[in-house]
């Protein structure tokens, strides 16, 4: 009974906070823009917006059925991620399989895009594909490395290991390296700048959201909202222990979000061939040495 | 009017109250007026603390700005732009040159009374109207959009042979649009 | 920032303080933000102070004022009832019109938000609440450093009086080419001066022609209303230039020296080519008239221009009337004064001198022997204080003495000489006779008295300033008492002070202190308080025509009672050259519609030509036509109230009458560039009716033109207007359009 | 002496272009007057020898009363700091394009400028490699910079105007009936 | 080009409604993958045929049209529209006015450059930089709207002169606004003008050699980019140039980050420039009054004005036939050159990605293009 309460509640509680981490971004951007920025809410309001829209434009059924594959996937792996008194799924699948499912989404994305025929879609979307080359490699080598140090692919297992060594024994502690490299990785992933060529609203005009709009944007958002929640839990729960409650929770994903948001605000944005230069020259290597020096 | 605020149910209302604080709209200099959005935008007067952002295609917007004059070939692409975006869509007029031609009343090049191509929401006087100005007209559209009134967009589904026409008129022809409006109207039931 | 710079990584992040900063951002910006003192925002006019001349929508880029006519508000001398209202349709807010505003009664205050979906409230009449009727303080204001106008005079040299004091030449000088022009480029057209004009002539025309160096265009535009220009360039009471918008702050354009400019530089021989004159049409029809006045003269040549075969009836030697009889020489040379009668009878205008009514010529064998009479006898009797002593020898009447000097009689000139009065004619003969005393005693010792102060004397200014220069004493505000006589001979004039001219109801009253009295020392009394007519010649019709109290009753074409007579001049309204000239011209066009019964045709075209319009405007309307809408409502409430609201020809003849300006209003209207080649369409949808050809059109819609706006139309003008070859276009394409309509039909 | 460097120029100029007027309009502005066949020999001199590097503009005037457009090229010189306005004059077609020769293969800015003449006044360069409608793709009518096509006129027969009914005009005018 | 080149050939165009144009302007692309082949630019949007309405209004009128040429910096215009006129009709201009015109001048060159370093930052996506100068711009726009009476538009350079004197204590408020902008300037380089990542973005981007600019005609902060020390307030100098003292910036890369560099150091001068103006300038009159501007007629004759703007060269051929109305005025932009051939040489082999880079480092303004 529980599990199912947590199956129905859990988007909603992923999608609340993250709705307040997007807003949370703007205002804290438009800060140091030196300006005040929208409430906090304000994402909400958005999404509510445009799934309220009268009209619709849909370039075909596989432009909609994938917007529903990019959701869809997004909750997937959503559920095979523990947080905080749910992790029924979590040990059942492990980081292979979030590898795994974390890959659907962006299928999903280049599926609808490729149907509206955009080029500045298309663009986006080549440009999204390749920096996911970018940032999967060091990202699932970090995957890998963090199995191999605690000896487990189950994510609900590395939560515990961590949290039962405190701190001393954080992923972040113990293996530095592979803590920046899939930092760095994850700020790509997360599509922050400098890593947001998908976007790029000056070159591509939003890339594959150009001709998004109405529902098809307002799921596009929803899904950005868990995603960032889904990415960021990701991370603290390989590096920085996981959480035993939801305030901790909480906190952490708000200090490791404003860490990511302050190189987003006073960057601007690779090239992309610069940007997946930059992660197989930085954190790729790093996360092989990360990786050698658990092997070793 | 009254009778259509009577109409509304209960959702209706709770969404107007909502959406109102989101209003995006399009980033398209049509004119010159376009040189006090910037500092509209941005930290000065910082118009995104009232939910409104600039958004860089059609199909995101919610407000097309018309700032300033439009020339034929700019008002052809603004007809196509408009048409692009998604209900509900406001089209905010800046300055004299959408009322009434403006500066360039006797210009060949510049098409003189706006509503005559698109429906239009709200206008802003000046030539150009200051940031306060638009923020203003911002804030007169939100209320506009509470009360339920701002339905001007409407206007074109239903009286699209009149807008039409119009555009044709001046285009001296046909042109090409990616949407039919009409078969929109009735899919969406507007 | 070395030339081979790579950046830092780090730095960047020093921005990040500005998350504990403040930010820049204006919090309140719904509220209107106070803008800097200068700030260029929504108009306001200050309607006590405008005057309505229109200047403002003259400068203006984009046609975004338009002058509109306020209901119940009158016009005034100097002032129309026309004020601005401003269209933000099309305003650009440059200010312009604060820099040109005449009165500086537009000004801009520093509210600058109007935001609105009904786009009537971008219309605004600017009143000094602003758009809201909210009070902002005032923004970008007119200010004297940067006026565009030009409110100083072009000097005009005039003879020292030394160098005039004992000699007849004419004191002005005239302006040259450049005066001229640089005077002619201060005017802005604004058209007050015609309303004010008694004539309504052309004034912004012919001062635009002049700037222009176009003299043969100034001409044409003065003789349009004006047969006598050399004459009221000279003596004109210039009432125009008390109208003057630029004299609202600065000194007004010198329209009358710039009449007399143009007409100077013109030579004699030249007036026929340059007035383009030819007879409409030989009617053989004759018309008498009685007097070469100003009014007598003018209605002749515009009766000689509509075809009619003119003889005038001249007592004196030489015609001229009271210009030549009454106006001394160093003011209007005879020359001058010539050179207009001359051209009057160039055009075929028969003058007979020497005949006196009455006395050569019984009046009744004119109505005999013409078809029309016109008497324009003017004011030959001088009137007398009546005061004790007046039947003295040595007191004159000014009259009598002007017009023995003009025909070079010898006068009685003594050393010390008593003026009574304070007009001009006053003026002439003190200074005439100050010329006299100074050629024959080498000194000047004239006193001049009058009931009015200073203040109030009916004498132009300049004429005081110029006699007292001439070393003409005045005792202004006394009364004559009586003439003290010691010994036969006259000792002086007993005044006393007068306390006020006019009683509260404006009527002539004078009340007098008794106990100060002062004897004005003279042996000569030149009384010149006014004159009178003399009606004998009329005979026995005196009893025949109906009188208004001291004068003739005339309709408004100064028609008598007496169908066949007319009556213009000073003995209908006076009391200067330009009213005659306007009188006589409008008892021309009275003579006209009496004799051809055009009277009719006449109106009738107007009101075709009004109805048409106002369809025209409604159809345009319906059918959005991209000609509605330049036409201002108001006048088109005019035009219902003339045209729909009273079917009755009659009933709107007497409408169309009692506002005597509407004429002139819609000729304005014509000029202005919002709802100029409104009428024209209108007419030329007439002409088309029965014209084949291009020239035929343009030759119909000048024939339609003239008979509907015949007094004030500028013909030329629109002839050569570049929209008319558009319009002939457009129109033919109608009726081409509507022949095919007809063609199917016909099939059919 | 005054304009010393100017006249030096004029001279020099002069010597290469007997049937050329010059003229020292101010201090670095030489106006010269060409027959219109040697405005491209004028042009290589200017560009090759004398070190006009900068085609500033191209100016054309309607002088539609002689029938006759006047092309005015303004060359700028880095070294001397001197402007050369160089004025010719070709026939005005009445209908049509009037033609004249590019030196757009001379100076790249040319291109601009000569393809801007084209669509305003209708003077085709002959030679140019891109004569196509640049602003004025969606124009139908003459090259409106020419005189004799009135933009007010176009304007007023082309587009619809705004008719205000306000309402302070319609209190205005039941206020005034009230009057009566 | 082969049967594949065929396939990944595709045409992209960019415009009018995009981000990465400055303006209302567009431009076609053939690219291939990211890479430019080749571009076409298409103008034209913002036409309204300022030539020809100025043909048909009175000199005084054209004073409040000119300055929409080009929004960002609008007083060029109205500087060389008001010295055409004194050029031709020999009309002497105070030499206090001079002095307040060069103030005008530099303060809208301060504000354009502001705008323009900010866009070009923008592109690359760091935001931040472009609302600290615009922001940063707004009080620049404030002393305009004291000084002028608007914000953006001017309508204050009269032929003859000046419409209104400075108001009270405006030098004191023009030296803190300098102050102000002076002091924001460490932290413009700190963000990003000496941001690694900006660095990295913006070099090597549409070079332009020294000969390609002189070639192209490039002119202004772009040719002074690539290495040529020209300046039209140097070499020409109108106003009160001569009498102020002033460097004029190179660099000799002349690519995007060079261009930028070049009007970064810019604001320097023009900030030094302001600062001598307030210290020097001549008590007196601001204005000839000009003939009563309903009836005047300027003289037969022609003239050739040209200012620098923030743009590159700017200038105004004028032809008077003697009558109320300019016979013909020819406005030559300065991104007639920069946002036509120039713009399509430098895209033509350059990538997507730099492309909105490019055009806004080239600072064109579209308005001029089309006038």
């Amino acid at each position: 009974m529980n599990v199912v309460l947590w199956i129905i509640f859990l988007p909603i509680i992923l999608f609340v906070i993250g709705t307040f981490m997007l807003g949370y971004s703007r205002k804290f951007i438009a800060r140091i823009e030196r300006r005040y920025g929208p409430p906090i809410q304000q994402v909400f309001y958005d999404i509510f917006k445009l799934m309220n829209k009268k009209t619709n434009i849909s370039h075909g059924w596989m432009h909609d059925f994938a917007i529903l594959m990019l959701l869809g996937g997004t909750l997937l792996t959503m559920y095979f991620i523990p947080v905080p008194g749910f992790s029924y799924f979590a040990q059942y699948g492990d980081v292979l399989v979030i590898m795994y499912v974390l890959l659907i989404p962006a299928l999903g994305m280049a599926l609808g895009v490729g149907e509206t025929a955009n080029p500045n879609g298309s663009i986006g979307i080549s440009r999204a594909l390749m920096m996911l080359a970018g940032y999967d490699i060091p990202f699932f080598l970090t995957f890998i490395g963090m199995a191999m140090l605690n000896n487990t692919t189950s994510m609900l297992d590395l939560i515990h290991l961590q949290q039962a060594g405190g701190i001393a024994t954080w992923g972040i502690i113990t293996n530095p390296i592979l803590g920046v490299a899939a930092l760095i990785a994850l700020q790509g992933m997360l599509g922050e700048k400098p890593f947001e060529v998908m976007v790029a609203p000056h070159e591509i005009a939003t890339g594959p959201m150009t001709e998004m709009g109405g529902k098809y944007l307002g799921i596009m958002m929803i899904q950005h909202a868990i995603g960032v929640v889904i990415e960021l839990t990701i991370y603290i729960n390989l590096f920085l222990g996981g959480a035993v409650n939801w305030f901790e929770y909480i906190v952490k994903l708000f200090v490791l979000f404003t860490l990511l948001l302050s190189v987003n605000a006073v960057f601007g944005r690779f090239r992309t061939d610069d940007a997946v230069r930059f992660m197989w020259k930085i954190p790729l290597p790093l996360a092989i040495i990360g990786v050698l020096f658990i092997i070793f | 009017m009254d009778e259509k605020m009577t109409q509304r149910s209960v959702w209706e209302k709770i969404a107007a109250k909502l959406s109102k604080r989101s209003l995006w709209m399009l980033h398209y200099c049509t004119g010159c007026g376009a040189i006090e959005l910037p500092p509209t935008m941005t930290a000065r007067f910082d118009m995104e603390r009232f939910g409104i952002n600039p958004m860089v295609t059609p199909r995101q917007a919610d407000i097309l700005l018309i700032t300033g004059y439009l020339s034929v070939k700019t008002l052809k692409r603004v007809v196509l732009t408009y048409e692009q975006m998604q209900a509900p869509k406001y089209v905010v007029g800046f300055g004299s040159c959408t009322i009434n031609g403006g500066m360039y009343w006797n210009s060949y090049a510049t098409m003189k009374s706006l509503d005559r191509y698109i429906p239009v929401e709200t206008y802003i006087a000046g030539c150009m109207p200051r940031p306060e100005a638009i923020i203003y007209s911002f804030n007169e559209l939100i209320a506009k959009i509470d009360r339920g009134e701002a339905n001007s967009w409407k206007d074109y589904y239903n009286n699209y042979d009149f807008y039409r026409e119009n555009q044709e008129h001046t285009f001296e022809g046909p042109i090409e649009t990616y949407n039919d409006i009409k078969a929109d109207a009735a899919l969406f039931r507007i | 920032m070395s030339e081979n710079n790579k950046g830092s990584i780090l730095k960047p992040f020093r921005a990040l303080k500005f998350i504990g900063e403040k930010p820049v951002t204006i919090r309140t910006p719904f509220e209107n933000r106070p803008t800097a003192p200068r700030y260029r925002g929504f108009h306001v006019n200050d309607q006590e102070k405008c005057i309505g001349c229109g200047t403002c929508a003259e400068i203006c880029d984009n046609d975004a004022i338009r002058m509109i006519e306020i209901p119940g508000l009158e016009p005034e001398v100097g002032s129309s009832n026309l004020r601005p209202a401003i269209d933000y349709g099309r305003c650009c807010w440059c200010a312009l019109c604060v820099d040109v505003c005449t009165t500086n009664s537009l000004n801009m205050t520093q509210e600058y938000t109007h935001v609105s979906e009904d786009l009537n409230t971008f219309f605004m009449f600017p009143d000094t609440e602003g758009i809201h009727k909210t009070d902002f303080p005032l923004g970008y204001q007119a200010s004297d450093d940067s006026n565009f106008l030009d409110l100083e005079r072009v000097e005009m040299e005039e003879l020292s009086p030394e160098e005039r004091g004992d000699s007849f030449i004419e004191i002005v000088k005239g302006y040259s080419k450049e005066q001229a022009i640089a005077e002619a480029s201060r005017c802005v057209a604004c058209g007050l001066c015609t309303d004010t004009c008694p004539a309504h002539m052309n004034i912004p025309e012919y001062i635009e022609a002049i700037w222009d160096d176009n003299l043969s265009e100034a001409g044409r535009q003065i003789y349009k209303t004006n047969p006598l220009p050399e004459v009221c360039g000279r003596v004109c009471t210039h009432k125009c230039e008390t109208a003057c918008s630029i004299g609202q702050r600065g000194e007004p354009i010198a329209i009358r020296w710039l009449k007399r400019y143009a007409m100077d530089a013109i030579p004699a021989e030249q007036y026929g080519d340059v007035n383009n004159f030819r007879v409409v049409k030989p009617l053989g029809k004759s018309v008498a008239i009685v007097g070469s006045g100003p009014a007598g003269l003018s209605a002749a040549y515009y009766l000689r221009l509509m075809g009619y075969d003119i003889t005038i009836f001249e007592k004196y030697p030489e015609p001229g009337g009271m210009m030549r009889y009454g106006i001394p020489e160093y003011r209007l040379p005879y020359d001058a004064l010539d050179k207009d009668i001359n051209y009057i009878e160039e055009v075929g205008v028969e003058i007979k001198c020497n005949t006196t009514i009455g006395k050569d010529i019984p009046f009744e064998d004119l109505h005999r022997n013409f078809d029309s009479v016109l008497i324009a006898t003017g004011f030959h009797v001088g009137r007398s204080t009546r005061v004790p002593g007046t039947d003295h020898k040595d007191v004159f009447q000014s009259i009598d003495l002007l017009s023995k000097i003009t025909r070079g009689e010898e006068i009685q000139v003594d050393e010390k000489i008593v003026v009574i009065g304070g007009g001009n004619v006053a003026m002439d003969i003190a200074r005439s006779l100050a010329r006299k005393q100074k050629v024959k005693y080498g000194k000047v010792n004239i006193i001049v008295t009058s009931l009015e102060t200073r203040d109030i004397m009916p004498a132009d200014d300049e004429e005081i300033e110029e006699a007292t220069e001439e070393g003409c004493v005045f005792y202004p505000g006394r009364g004559p008492v009586e003439i003290v006589i010691e010994d036969g001979k006259i000792k002086g004039l007993k005044t006393n002070r007068c306390l006020s001219v006019f009683d509260e109801q404006h009527r002539f009253s004078p009340k007098f202190d008794e106990n100060d009295i002062k004897l004005l020392e003279g042996t000569m009394i030149v009384e010149s308080i006014g004159q009178g007519p003399d009606m004998s010649y009329l005979d026995t019709y005196t009893d025949k025509i109906e009188m208004d109290g001291r004068r003739f009753k005339v309709n408004e074409f100064y028609q008598t009672s007496i169908e066949w007579l007319f009556a213009a001049g000073d003995i209908i309204k006076g009391p200067d050259v330009i009213n005659g000239i306007a009188v006589g011209h409008k008892a021309a066009l009275g003579i006209d519609k009496m004799l051809e019964n055009k009277k009719d045709l006449f109106y009738n075209t107007i009101f075709d030509v009004l109805d048409k319009s106002l369809k025209f405007e409604e159809g345009c309307r319906k059918s959005s036509s991209k000609f509605a809408g330049k036409f201002s409502p108001v006048v088109n409430n005019m035009i219902t109230d003339l045209t729909v609201k009273s079917k009755d020809l009659e009933e709107r003849i007497k409408k169309l009458i009692q506002n005597e300006n509407v004429l002139i209003h819609l000729d304005k209207k014509l000029k202005r560039p919002q709802e100029a080649g409104y009428f024209e369409r209108c007419i030329a949808e007439e002409a088309l009716a029965d014209t084949t050809s291009e020239k035929d059109f343009l030759k119909n819609m000048e024939r339609k033109t003239r008979v509907a706006f015949g007094l004030y139309h500028d013909l030329e003008k629109l002839t050569k207007n570049k929209e008319l070859e558009f319009l002939f276009g457009y129109l033919k394409a109608q009726k081409k359009k509507q022949l095919e309509k007809v063609e199917k039909l016909l099939q059919k | 002496m005054e304009y010393e460097k100017e006249n030096s120029i004029v001279e020099m100029m002069q010597m290469q272009f007997p049937e050329a007027a010059f003229k020292v309009k101010k201090e670095r502005r030489i106006e010269v007057r060409l027959p219109s066949a040697r405005l491209y020999d004028f042009a290589v001199r200017m560009q090759k020898k004398w070190n006009f590097l900068h085609l500033s503009a191209i100016s054309c005037v309607d002088w539609i009363d002689d029938g006759e457009f006047e092309l005015v090229y303004h060359f700028w010189n880095y070294d001397e700091k001197v402007l050369v306005m160089a004025k010719i004059r070709i026939p005005r077609e009445e209908e049509g394009d009037s033609h004249f020769e590019t030196i757009s293969n001379l100076w790249q800015p040319a291109k601009f400028f000569e393809r801007d003449i084209h669509e305003m006044f209708g003077v085709y360069f002959d030679g140019s490699e891109d004569m196509e409608r640049f602003i004025l793709t969606d124009w139908n009518g003459p090259p409106p910079m020419r005189k004799d096509f009135i933009t007010r006129e176009f304007a007023l027969n082309f587009y619809h105007y705004r008719d205000y009914e306000p309402q302070w005009l319609k209190d205005m005018m039941a206020a005034g009936e009230g009057n009566e | 080009m082969s049967k594949i080149d065929e396939v990944r050939d595709y045409e992209l165009f960019i415009g009018p409604n995009h981000p990465g144009i400055s303006g209302n302007f567009s431009f076609k692309m053939k690219l291939q993958g990211d890479k430019i082949l080749s571009a076409k630019t298409d103008a034209g949007y913002l036409h309204r045929g300022f030539e020809k309405l100025m043909e048909e209004r009175l000199f005084i009128q054209n004073i409040a049209i000119v300055c929409r040429i080009c929004v960002p910096d609008p007083d060029p215009n109205e500087n060389n529209y008001a010295r055409a006129i004194e050029e031709i009709a020999g009309i002497e201009v105070p030499e206090r006015a001079k002095w307040i015109r060069t103030l005008v001048l530099e303060l809208s060159r301060l504000a354009s450059y502001l705008f323009g370093i900010g866009g070009h930052v923008a592109t690359t996506g760091l935001y931040a930089f472009s609302n600290w100068t615009i922001a940063d711009r707004d009080r620049i726009m404030e002393l305009f709207e004291e000084l002028t009476g608007g914000r953006v538009y001017h309508i204050y350079q009269l032929p003859g002169g000046v419409r209104r004197d400075f108001p009270d204590g405006f030098e004191r408020r023009v030296l803190e606004v300098m102050d102000y902008i002076e002091s924001r300037l460490g932290d413009y380089d700190d963000l990003a003008i000496n941001n690694a990542l900006f660095i990295k973005r913006a070099t090597g981007i549409g070079v332009i050699t020294k000969e390609q600019a002189i070639k192209w005609g490039v002119t202004g902060p772009n040719l002074r980019a690539c290495g040529v020390a020209a300046d039209v307030r140097k070499d020409d100098p109108y106003e009160v140039y001569d009498k102020v003292d002033f460097e004029i910036p190179t660099r000799t890369e002349g690519d995007a980050y060079a261009r930028t560099i070049v009007r970064r150091k810019e604001i320097e001068q023009s900030i030094s420039i302001v600062r001598q103006i307030i210290d020097k300038i001549p008590a007196g009159p601001v204005w000839n009054k000009i003939p009563n501007p309903l009836k005047w007629k300027v003289p037969a004759g022609d003239a050739y004005v040209r200012t620098e703007s923030s743009k590159g060269e700017y200038a105004y051929y004028m032809v008077s036939d003697g009558g109320r109305n300019p016979y013909r005025v020819h406005v030559r932009g300065a991104s007639t050159t920069h946002g036509v051939h120039v713009l399509e040489n430098l895209l033509a082999g350059s990538r997507i990605e730099d492309a909105s880079q490019i055009m806004f480092s080239l600072d064109a303004c579209p308005p001029e293009v089309d006038r």
